[in-house]
């Protein structure tokens, strides 16, 4: 059973908008640019919407946990402190260190959030509401999410601080080997549509909700399960916060960071948050499908499900131990990864799937 | 075509220099890591000018920039047991050859 | 490969690190994660308490020692008291003593509570503080509706105690009681089990029996180390012969068992604070003392078992109206002092787990 | 399912693997999953087997081809037949019980899981054996099993008898692994392939020589020699005895001792195309089964008995295979193969019960020998009938499954009368020592009170274990019953199938022979009517002959151990004699001569000596610095070259600057460059790094 | 090539001359791991122009994410070697300089006046890291084989390398 598409989808305004574009008549290469720089703008805002609305949210939700309310003076339930916050960040004074590394100090924030906007290019939005179709994907966005950890090694270098080095060796150290599992986990899925592109991915999964790669019992859950323990280590989230473990490393790499640039890092933490959200629900929970309601809403819903289940995560959990977080990667999330991506491969092999 | 070569020769050249002036062993690493770099660029031109039909070049590349993981890994480990026994990493300081 | 040398590397932790609870200094040699030493440098807070109080008649002396361990003051308030009365033979009513042992037992309870939360956030888990810090915050209720403060007391004097309890206090305590027991379940139900709270605190940080002894650690940290010794029972004072309460005591001397003696402990003080609030006699709540009373010459050390261990004081007194001489003793300056020598050899991580479990506090180590 | 039949073999394997590498701390969990595994493939292979019932027994073959040479090509395949699919199902059953019963067996012992680990890889590679398609896979798995074996004779290496004896075994039966191997050569030369099918095609071809031919079956016959304990590689079965008796149930009953009459059974075309070598083959049965029956009279250890009642039985098997061989390469048919394979099959059963049942007792009583038993019969209520039931059966009592498989063993003699009257000898002696055996560990009083007292029944994974196989012991050998028209015989054969005959006579007989045989032990041992002692005085002979085992230990030592060992000594003697002698004296002469030559030397050769020496160094001090230990400076040096090479080659030329212009401008500007880099200060020099230490 | 293409091309071209000579010259070890980074990115842009999507994402991955990565690593473990005081070059750099200008020389003049493969852009496969997975599977299975052995054999070499002696 194919769900019924609702109306109210927004990708319908985006092709007025460029058949708008057309009529005026100019050539293609300059359409393709206005185009792309729109879309870039367009992505750029929804990144900034997306990581201001999650801290407010993670705020709540914290505060929740704690049996408090959070912020709650500014406008209801407190909706834009953040952006309260966001403007204070920008105007302050940007502290600079005199032994830092000037460039690399420099540019370490920048690479950060730029590497966290260039994921969303190809995260599925909606229902044809996606910047590009890449047809390599999610390896496109494995990809690009690794600059990440080379920001964090120069944030790291550049400050000059035993801590913050400290703090990027263990985040490089920990993205690197969880990177494996993760991969091992989406390869599953992979393996089974058959293509990297992220929207044939989504097709293969409408339908029915059984048809979710969650469902496929007995791989899909193990996937999805490991590939949230690796995403929450890849988004550097308690328990597996240790490159910035405040209680050890004080704040890890952005303990020299102040002002815009320590925003900008915050801000690309949350982005990282969303965009594995982003793709477990785009790998496992079915994307954008959903019945009645527009596909955008549908899919906005599931990420911030699964956001939801970190926010659990990190405000539950204890932190672990250096050792243990790797030890926890190699010595089980990898065979445990690897003996599902063989099951898997098997299943599909042997065609003992529905 | 020429272009796509010339850069590839340029590059060879340049890491070629690096590994014979570096002193650091990862400066060589890195100097390494751009010619094979070069060989890559070359492999995929010619699969995309040479070759008629198929993706051989494309697979070579691949099994080169395996390779040079592999070359990376143990060579890195190599340095940091060198640095280990030398207390540093220059290539001045490893001449047992000579005996 | 024979020998391989390794570059160590020092780290300060501190003074402001928001590890180290207070403001200590750890210089750490690392070698790569690994602690290869510890070396605490203390007195970023001293305030020369001891030297003031000899400036000071003794009952001047009570709200500085207000100060000495701002977490627990009612038994900084009580030691010095205490003190003051054996030097000078001054005969405390039986209702005072009832209240002293109260207000003890619940700022032992607000100490531990502090402690839970944390230790918890120290271990990387942040919720389980506002957990802690809101039980506490009961009993710090309790305490302002008594003497009108809620950190330093300044309530328990020479001869008894400062005011009476008002008419509200012993139902809100009893609720408080029930409240805090139904509390320490969720409590354990949130850490004791937890694998990665498990893997971070069972078997680290290691302390032998006879390396806490040698070197005087004293309170909860050495019962987690299998030494079941508690001043409350093998040296009672006040009027704790009294109650029935057992000494919460563990065998492995790891994070976690000092974790869980304290749990215990909580336990145990919520026990003796209803035995108290039934058995409270009416009567005076203060022995009739001048305020510029003068004890006879002579020297007396009195002790009690404090949330942090041993705490001591030392009166010396040439018959005038001020001490001659005053030496304060606190648990946490030994639990520093053993850090070293038992902290070695885990991570960084490790430590700052070691260190939370041993709940040093910085203002009774410099004093 | 019979595709999938290459699982069976692969989950004792899985098993071993998981267990070696994730469960090794884990005893129960490896335990248990080994089990699982083994209970598995059992399940398998009954299905296989069922399969293979129901179309008859015609084979199936599958097999990759995984390296392949134009004169040879080696495979990898199953083939599934009658007797592959019987054997599976007996090696399985075998397998899990002793899996089962080591459960038991081997608790608290310190390796418990490396012993599941050992028996899981035992497993496979017995599995394989049986699987295998061709003569280069059973060969491996042959290999293996050996290997496996010593592994497991050895378990308690802490024994010197245990690394003894499983050193022993391993060589022992590597030397019939030599004749196997040249077997297998002489194979693929004159043959060209391995694979069963082909080889036995061309063998009825007639395309190999007849000497030939039975040079290669007597080859291959030596591997089975060896693995069978045959005569004269026998010694090693009763000393492997030191293993755990799980082992000893599972490898000298059951399989690995099988899997030699498996191999002759398996190629039976090689011998069926030459009568010598199957007679060979029959002798040598019949002399080991004899044998093996005389000692196994006199051996206090009881799992000695039962090793030599192994050794005999093989040979009984061997020498019907032998029989069969020789009959059919005459021209007529035979019973020989039928009965050598059903007998396969049924004395696994009952033997496999004997040495388990046989470990319970020690278990209980924890000594091996039987003078100290007696009158366990009343202390273990299951071990004791389930022995009995298994001697019973390796006797030749009516209905046991023993009965039948040896009376179609004895129907093959019947053409061969001096088989015919030792087979029945041997069958009368077989009765005899497993009765005595009986008698002494079972029945009249106890004779060591204190272990008596001790004495108790196995857990319950041992004894219901031995339940299941006492079942299996009495039933098997009713799938033989000749009056089925499709039994056994009609399933299993080689060429033509049997149709076996009840033949009234040949069953009184040998129920007579066997019957007497328990009449005598009965009188000797139970009721003392005659004196055991009273029979060795007047066989003195005859009883040390038999009691220290027809010293072939001890020949063997006399004549191989001991030239070998003279001759090592002689070498000895002569290196200490006379080359040392020689270059002693040499050595004199040479100081003597040195004294002469010193003076030559101080003055004249030093002289020419130092003076080259002198000019060498001055170059050498020249030319030095191009030996800088530098890898770097090497590289450029070789890079430096081939630009010249490349210049000189291709000739092309610069913005119209011919090649040896620019060879000289190259050559000149780098020799200028680096004069010009080794004059300038150094910077390496200047900063105050570290130095290097070694 | 046609115009943008072109620009792109001698776009990436020049970084990756400039960021190369930057690895090998620059005196701050660090800087050139980063400079080494770009470079690496670049040419996977210059994949991406000759239409190898999954080698472009493949080195990206791998070497931005993993081999730049390790070199990194390695640079802040050995970290006071990277000082700008000491000089991060030997005494043959001016030959070296001088014989790498003429190799490079030489093999452009080589490219330039060889004639034999002057080919026209092919067509390549649609579904690109299909065939790349089918060519891995079928003809080029032994080398994968050999490459997955080697692998495996530098993972065990380097922990075999850098395991610190415990004892």
């Amino acid at each position: 059973m194919i769900w019924p598409v609702a109306i109210g989808e927004l990708h319908g305004v985006f092709s007025w908008l460029y058949s708008l574009l057309e009529s005026t008549g100019l050539s293609q290469p300059w359409l393709d640019i206005i185009r792309y720089i729109v879309l870039g703008l367009v992505v750029f805002g929804v990144l900034c919407l997306i990581a201001l609305f999650l801290v407010w949210w993670e705020r709540k939700i914290a505060a929740h946990i704690q049996q408090r309310f959070g912020p709650m003076r500014h406008g209801w339930h407190g909706w834009y402190q953040t952006i309260a916050d966001a403007l204070k960040l920008l105007q302050k004074e940007d502290i600079l260190v005199d032994t830092r590394d000037k460039v690399v100090f420099f540019w370490a924030p920048v690479i950060c959030f730029v590497a966290a906007f260039l994921a969303y290019i190809c995260i599925p939005f909606g229902d044809k509401l996606i910047v590009a179709d890449l047809n390599i994907g999610i390896l496109y966005i494995i990809a690009i999410t690794t600059f990440t950890v080379i920001s964090l090694l120069m944030a790291g270098w550049g400050s000059n601080n035993k801590y913050a080095l400290l703090g990027g060796m263990r985040s490089a150290a920990q993205i690197v080997s969880y990177e494996v599992p993760m991969v091992a986990s989406i390869l599953v899925v992979v393996v089974f549509v058959g293509s990297l592109s992220m929207v044939d991915i989504v097709e293969a999964q409408s339908g029915w909700f059984t048809n979710w790669f969650i469902f496929r019992v007995p791989f899909g859950p193990i996937a999805f399960v490991t590939y949230i323990i690796a995403a929450t280590a890849e988004a550097n989230r308690t328990p597996f916060d240790i490159p910035e473990a405040e209680q050890e490393l004080v704040a890890g790499y952005n303990i020299e960071y102040s002002g815009m640039k320590f925003s900008m890092f915050f801000l690309a933490e949350f982005a990282n948050g969303f965009t594995v959200s982003a793709i477990a629900v785009t790998l496992f929970l079915g994307g954008w499908h959903g019945p009645f309601l527009p596909s955008w809403v549908w899919f906005m819903g599931k990420t911030l499900a699964v956001v939801f289940l970190l926010m659990l995560f990190r405000w539950t959990y204890p932190r672990l131990r250096v050792d243990q977080l790797m030890e926890f990667a190699w010595k089980f999330l990898v065979p445990v990864t690897f003996a599902n991506l063989i099951l898997g491969a098997w299943m599909k092999y042997a065609g003992w799937y529905w | 075509m020429f272009y796509y070569l010339a850069l590839a020769a340029l590059l060879f050249s340049i890491g070629l220099y690096g590994v014979l002036t570096r002193r650091n062993i990862i400066g060589i690493l890195m100097s390494l890591e751009l010619m094979f770099n070069a060989a890559n660029i070359n492999f995929v031109t010619f699969n995309k000018f040479v070759i008629t039909d198929g993706m051989t070049g494309q697979v070579f590349a691949l099994f080169v920039i395996a390779v040079a993981a592999a070359e990376a890994v143990v060579g890195l480990a190599i340095v940091l047991l060198v640095y280990r026994n030398w207390q540093g990493i220059k290539t001045d300081y490893i001449n047992v050859m000579k005996w | 490969m024979g020998e391989l040398k390794t570059q160590e590397f020092i780290v300060n932790v501190g003074p402001h690190h928001p590890s180290t609870h207070g403001v200590c200094r750890l210089m750490l040699t690392l070698d790569g994660e690994k602690v290869v030493k510890i070396v605490p440098f203390i007195g970023y807070l001293h305030r020369a308490i001891e030297k003031i109080c000899e400036n000071r008649t003794y009952a001047q002396c009570i709200p500085l020692f207000d100060r000495f361990e701002y977490v627990t003051s009612m038994s900084c308030n009580y030691i010095f008291a205490a003190a003051a009365e054996k030097l000078a033979a001054i005969e405390v009513p039986e209702r005072a003593e009832y209240l002293r042992v109260i207000m003890l037992e619940l700022n032992r309870i607000a100490s531990h509570l502090i402690f839970y939360g944390v230790t918890a956030m120290d271990i990387g888990a942040l919720t389980p503080f506002l957990y802690g810090l809101r039980e506490r915050e009961l009993i710090i209720d309790l305490f302002e509706m008594t003497c009108g403060q809620r950190l330093t007391y300044n309530y328990i004097r020479v001869g008894g105690v400062s005011k009476d309890i008002p008419e509200q206090f012993i139902p809100d305590c009893r609720k408080a009681i029930k409240i805090i027991r139904r509390k320490l379940v969720d409590y354990e139900g949130l850490l004791n089990e937890n694998p990665i709270w498990l893997k971070r605190n069972v078997g680290v940080g290691y302390l032998p029996a006879d390396l806490a002894i040698a070197y005087g650690v004293s309170g909860p940290v050495l019962r987690a180390s299998g030494v079941k010794y508690d001043l409350r029972k093998d040296d009672p004072y006040s009027i704790y012969d009294r109650f029935d309460f057992e000494v919460a005591c563990r065998p492995n001397g790891d994070c976690y068992d000092r974790y869980l003696v304290r749990l215990d402990e909580i336990k145990q003080s919520l026990r003796i604070i209803e035995q108290a609030l039934d058995g409270l006699p009416e009567g005076p709540i203060k022995a009739k003392v001048s305020p510029n009373f003068k004890p006879p010459a002579g020297e007396v050390y009195t002790r009690i078992e404090n949330s942090r261990g041993e705490m001591g004081v030392y009166l010396q007194s040439d018959g005038g109206k001020k001490p001659l001489r005053v030496k304060a003793r606190g648990g946490s300056y030994n639990q520093l002092q053993v850090l070293p020598y038992f902290g070695t050899g885990g991570l960084v991580a490790d430590l700052v787990a070691i260190f939370a479990s041993l709940d040093v506090i910085m203002p009774e180590v410099d004093r | 399912m019979t595709k999938y039949s290459f699982i069976i073999a692969l989950l004792p394997l899985l098993s071993f693997l998981m267990i070696v590498f994730f469960m090794r701390w884990k005893e129960k969990l490896s335990a248990w999953f080994s089990i699982a595994m083994i209970l598995v493939s059992w399940v398998m292979s009954i299905i296989v087997l069922i399969e293979t019932i129901g179309n008859h027994g015609v084979p199936y073959e599958a097999f990759y081809e995984f390296l392949a040479f134009p004169q040879i090509t080696f495979q990898i395949g199953i083939l599934i037949d009658a007797l592959a699919a019987v054997m599976l199902v007996v090696v399985t059953t075998i397998g899990a019980s002793v899996e089962i019963y080591s459960v038991g067996y081997m608790k608290d012992d310190p390796r418990f899981s490396r012993f599941f680990a050992y028996l899981s890889l035992f497993l496979f590679s017995m599995l394989g054996l049986v699987l295998a398609n061709n003569f280069f896979m059973i060969f491996i798995f042959w290999e293996l099993v050996g290997l496996t074996s010593y592994l497991l004779i050895g378990f308690w290496f802490e024994k010197k008898s245990a690394a003894d004896a499983c050193k022993k075994a391993f060589i022992t039966t590597r030397i019939g692994d030599l004749g196997f191997m040249v077997g297998l050569f002489m194979l693929a030369f004159y043959v060209g392939t391995f694979n069963y099918g082909e080889v036995f095609d061309k063998v009825g071809a007639g395309l190999v020589p007849a000497g030939i031919l039975t040079a290669i079956a007597l080859f291959v016959f030596c591997g089975a020699v060896g693995k069978s304990a045959q005569f004269p590689l026998h010694v090693w079965l009763p000393d492997a005895m030191e293993g755990p008796t799980p082992v000893s149930a599972l490898i000298h009953a059951a399989t690995m001792v099988a899997a030699g009459v498996y191999l002759v059974a398996r190629s039976m075309a090689l011998f069926v195309g030459s009568a010598e070598a199957s007679l060979v083959v029959a002798c040598i049965g019949l002399i080991t089964s004899l044998l093996a029956a005389a000692i196994a009279i006199t051996q206090n250890d009881i799992k000695r008995v039962l090793a030599y009642s192994t050794v005999s039985q093989l040979g009984y098997m061997i020498m019907a295979l032998g029989l069969y061989g020789f009959d059919v390469a005459n021209g007529h048919h035979s019973p020989g193969f039928y009965a050598g394979t059903f007998h396969l099959m049924t004395h696994a059963f009952f033997k496999g019960l004997l040495f388990l049942a046989a470990g319970s007792v020690i278990h209980a009583v924890h000594t091996n020998n039987i003078q100290e038993m007696g009158g366990l019969l009343r202390k273990m209520k299951i071990t004791a009938p389930a022995f009995l039931i298994a001697s019973l059966s390796i006797s030749g009592i009516f209905p046991f499954s023993g009965f039948w498989s040896k009376d179609e063993i004895i129907a093959t003699t019947v053409s061969h009368p001096v088989f015919l009257v030792f087979t029945l000898l041997i069958a009368f002696m077989t009765a005899f020592y497993m009765w005595r055996l009986c008698f002494l560990t079972f029945f009249g009083e106890p004779r060591d009170k204190e272990r008596w007292d001790h004495a108790h029944e196995s857990p319950r994974s041992m004894s219901w274990t031995l339940a299941f196989l006492a079942v299996m012991a009495t039933f098997a050998g009713w799938v033989g019953l000749p009056w089925l028209s499709h039994g056994f015989a009609g399933f299993v054969y080689h060429g033509q199938p049997y149709h076996p005959h009840a033949s009234w006579l040949m069953m009184i007989i040998s129920s007579i022979v066997a019957v007497s045989g328990i009449v005598l032990a009965y009188l000797v041992y139970y009721k003392r009517a005659i004196s055991a002692d009273m029979l060795a005085n007047k066989f003195r002979l005859l009883y040390k002959l038999s009691f220290n085992k027809f010293y072939f230990d001890e020949i063997y030592h006399i004549i191989l151990l001991n030239p070998i060992l003279a001759f090592c000594r002689w070498m000895w003697k002569f290196d200490a004699g006379i080359i040392d002698g020689l270059v002693n004296g040499t050595a004199w002469l040479t100081i003597a001569w040195a004294n002469v030559k010193q003076w030559f030397d101080v003055w004249i050769v030093d002289g020419a000596v130092n003076g080259s020496g002198w000019v060498v160094r001055q170059v050498g001090e020249g030319l030095r610095y191009l030996q800088n230990g530098a890898v770097q400076f090497y590289a450029l040096f070789i890079l430096t070259m081939i630009v010249l090479f490349g210049l000189w080659k291709f000739e092309f030329t610069f913005i119209s600057v011919n090649w040896p212009t620019m060879t000289i401008i190259f050559v000149v500007g780098v020799t200028v460059l680096a004069i010009l880099s080794r004059l300038a200060p150094s910077e390496a020099e200047a900063d105050g790094d570290t130095k290097q230490e070694n | 090539m046609d115009a943008p293409v072109s620009l792109v091309f001698w776009i990436l071209s020049f970084i990756i001359i400039v960021s190369a000579f930057m690895v090998v010259s620059l005196k701050n070890i660090f800087h050139c791991a980063l400079f080494l980074i770009l470079c690496l990115f670049s040419v996977a842009g210059i994949y991406l122009l000759l239409n190898a999507e999954f080698l472009a994402a493949a080195q990206v991955l791998i070497y931005v994410g993993a081999v730049s990565i390790l070199m990194i690593f390695a640079i802040m473990l050995t970290s006071q070697l990277a000082s700008k005081r000491i000089s991060q070059t030997n005494e043959n750099k001016l030959v070296a300089f001088f014989v790498c200008l003429m190799f490079g020389l030489s093999t452009l003049v080589l490219i330039a006046n060889t004639h034999v493969w002057r080919y026209s852009a092919q067509a390549l496969p649609e579904a690109n890291v299909l065939t790349i997975g089918k060519y891995l599977m079928t003809d080029f299975m032994l080398p994968f084989e050999v490459v997955s052995v080697l692998l495996l054999a530098a993972m065990i070499g380097a922990i075999v390398l850098a395991r610190k002696e415990t004892s």
